[in-house]
């Protein structure tokens, strides 16, 4: 029904999207409500944590969302090196900065919920660790779109990194467990084990996809703002030479 | 192949000639090693604990020190473009180059390195090891480097941001370079630590002259 | 303790949780604020632009990605 | 070895630098680019030497599309631009046997007797030790010409090649052109001014075009 081909052409996807704007930030609302009530007052609090578990309902989701942006951002580079379609190249460029705050949100709201059990703020804790460096992974390749002006060239140099850096993720977050099965005796605290009981997984669930609809909300915006902006350029461009 | 050779030939002794790259990066290497126990106290218990870390973070920042330039004056003196017309593949002369970094400073620092061992007093059955961990290790970091230099080559003043795009990068070689000797240090066998230096260096092999290549070909348009 | 006390000192964990569902509030509607307000005003931006090729032909912007 | 381009467009970041150009070389012929700066002289030459891809039309040595075999066109021609692409640190001698060898590594390793011809030939004779650093811009620019004549290929791409030669440098120069097309080869240059070549074919570049988001 969608002819992505169409899509790829800034101008129609903004039609597009401005349709299917409204739609999503309806359904953001609706689930952040009900994953918010689902996380405050239904969830039980855990028998060994108490109520801190709570703040899984949002460190968990924020640490999702940040790999999954950066994912977002290297399949977008990929399209856009392969098929040269420059809607790509800004759909990674106006994720990385949601991606960046889920980064930081994960951060926080992990040193929160490890200070009651590990009594300091911050712990080299694997995970913990892992999303550190992506944060960095994050500002480096924002601070490269920054650094090139030429946008072709920004386009396609930040594209190469995001690559070079979904490759490594796997590769850090490996050589971070090893170390810190190293160094420290497996955590104490179960950040998001597998077996979580059902009461605890469904409020994880409808958090996981407001957050979810927030990233689409969010980039939609982004995005209209960067071909906008692109085109503003290319217009101040095109009158400085004539 | 020739081509190859000429261009890591033109490299080192350009690097060694100029009398500065090399020298500056074995200095800045034994400093920088030299201010932790100024820092941290002269303590052997604890100077011999940090050693292995602190060698590694200095190697890194070293490597780092010569990186913007591996590309950047060849693109800014127009050799860059000649090289592309070398009938050599962009990727291979891209190879060629991270090598000639690393025969530049890489391997200073890895001959380098038992000196900052005594200086640490890092104990005897480390030395080894931390030899052997600097020599698989370091060829990493001029490769992982390059992409970074090839990705800034065109950006002035563009060491501080090849710094965060690169250091990120050298996390696993800098946990499994120091696990090998801090192993070796503990009487345990450091092997496994050296086999997964050796294979990512291996992946790094194909994975970061085609990434350099594309960077290049970006600023040659 | 009245329900909505209890409820509020969270077990004696107040400190951390309601922070933490403080600090992603304000960080996720600081990114949304932003981002429509740098919407806005690219917008602006556009329209204050002289928009030669829509005397020509209509403001369709002419796209050949 | 002919190279043909049909309905060429080339856009540099956003602006289209020309579109809708053709142009034909032979072997033997000399094609003299002109136009006001900033009219798309240097992108035509750095398309034409593979550097940079039309957005539109396509490139064709020996009817076979550019595109196709990048590797060959590449490793055919030669291109000068205003950078003279040479190692302060190292000598003369040194930045001309290093491109000789890189350029054209299978040719038999040409002797140092003949570099000191080459350096004779580009007015450079004695200076095969002289560290580079210690060069005027003319006499650098002379040797970066030099690399025309260490490694032979059919296509030579000239951006501006006389810029801070003097009289000698531009006879020196012509002379080498001239023997180049008599060879059979195709000489493609882009000129500020007048080139005293008579059976030059004259491309004008002229006021580059407007257009959309690239």
């Amino acid at each position: 029904m969608v002819n992505w081909h169409r899509l790829a052409n800034p101008t129609s996807f903004l039609k597009w999207s401005r349709r299917v704007l409204p739609w999503a930030s309806v359904t953001t609302v609706i689930l952040l409500a009900a994953g918010l009530y689902l996380s405050l007052f239904v969830a039980p609090p855990d028998y060994q944590q108490g109520e801190t578990v709570r703040i899984m309902f949002v460190h968990v989701p924020s640490a999702w969302m940040a790999l999954f942006t950066y994912a977002v951002m290297a399949g977008a580079s990929a399209t856009g090196l392969i098929w040269k379609s420059p809607l790509s190249h800004l759909t990674a460029k106006a994720a990385a900065p949601i991606g960046a705050s889920f980064t930081l949100l994960a951060l926080v709201t992990g040193a929160l919920w490890g200070q009651p059990m590990w009594g300091t703020w911050w712990v080299w804790d694997a995970r913990l660790t892992s999303v550190l460096i992506l944060f960095f992974l994050y500002l480096g390749y924002i601070a490269l779109w920054e650094a090139i002006d030429d946008y072709t060239r920004a386009a396609k140099s930040t594209a190469i990194l995001a690559l070079v850096g979904v490759v490594n993720i796997p590769i850090i977050k490996f050589s971070v467990d090893w170390w810190n099965t190293l160094h420290q005796p497996a955590s104490v605290l179960r950040m998001d084990g597998p077996s979580i009981h059902p009461s605890l997984l469904v409020p994880l669930l409808v958090m996981g996809g407001a957050f979810t609809g927030y990233f689409i909300v969010v980039l939609l915006i982004r995005l209209e703002r960067e071909i906008l902006a692109r085109q503003a350029q290319v217009l101040r461009r095109a009158q400085l030479r004539s | 192949m020739t081509t190859f050779l000429q261009i890591v030939a033109r490299d080192v002794r350009l690097a060694f000639r100029q009398g500065g790259a090399t020298m500056l990066v074995v200095v800045f290497f034994v400093l920088a090693v030299a201010l932790f126990p100024l820092g941290v106290g002269p303590e052997t218990a604890v100077l011999r604990r940090i050693a292995p870390g602190v060698i590694w973070v200095a190697a890194l920042l070293a490597a780092m020190l010569s990186l913007d330039r591996l590309f950047q004056v060849d693109f800014e003196d127009g050799s860059l473009d000649q090289l592309a017309l070398a009938p050599l593949p962009l990727e291979l002369v891209a190879a060629a180059k991270c090598l000639a970094h690393w025969l530049s400073t890489g391997l200073p620092l890895v001959v380098i390195s038992p000196l900052l061992g005594v200086l640490l007093e890092l104990n005897g059955e480390a030395h080894a090891a931390l030899l052997l961990a600097m020599a698989a290790g370091t060829p990493a970091l001029s490769l992982v480097g390059g992409i970074g230099a090839a990705l800034t080559v065109s950006i002035r003043r563009g060491g501080v941001l090849l710094s965060l795009l690169v250091l990120p990068l050298y996390i696993p070689v800098l946990i499994f370079g120091t696990g090998a000797i801090d192993a070796a240090a503990m009487g345990l066998e450091g092997g496994a630590h050296l086999l997964v230096l050796a294979a990512l260096l291996a992946a790094a092999l194909p994975l970061a002259p085609w990434a350099i290549a594309g960077a290049l070909r970006l600023n040659l348009e | 303790m009245e329900p909505v006390s209890e409820f509020l000192h969270m077990g004696g964990y107040a400190l951390f949780v309601w922070p933490a569902f403080a600090v992603a509030a304000v960080v996720l509607t600081v990114l949304l604020v932003w981002s429509i307000r740098d919407l806005r005003r690219e917008r602006d931006l556009l329209e204050s632009l002289p928009r030669r090729r829509s005397k020509a032909q209509p403001a369709e912007a002419e796209d050949d990605s | 070895m002919p190279l043909t381009g049909r309905n060429l467009t080339c856009t540099r970041g956003d602006t289209t630098v020309f579109t809708g150009l053709d142009f034909d070389i032979a072997p033997g012929d000399i094609v003299v680019v002109r136009g006001a700066n900033g009219s798309g002289k240097s992108s035509l030459l750095r398309l034409a030497a593979g550097y940079l891809a039309p957005t539109e039309g396509e490139l064709r040595r020996d009817g076979v599309p550019i595109a196709d075999d990048p590797e060959r066109h590449r490793t055919s021609l030669h291109y000068v631009g205003h950078l003279d692409a040479l190692k302060p640190a190292l000598s003369v001698a040194e930045n001309l046997a290093f491109w000789s060898r890189v350029l054209a590594p299978k040719t038999p390793a040409s002797s140092r007797l003949d570099h000191d011809r080459t350096l004779d030939r580009m007015g450079l004779s004695g200076l095969a030790d002289v560290p580079t650093r210690y060069l005027s811009a003319g006499q650098r620019r002379r040797l970066a010409l030099a690399r025309l004549i260490v490694c032979s290929r059919p296509l030579w791409l000239l951006d501006e090649p006389t810029a801070s030669l003097d009289d000698a440098g531009t006879e020196t120069l012509l002379g080498l052109i001239s023997d180049h097309r008599s060879n059979g080869g195709m000489v493609l240059a882009a000129v500020h001014g007048s080139i005293a070549v008579d059976d030059a074919v004259t491309i004008r570049l002229g006021e580059c075009r407007m257009d959309g988001m690239s």
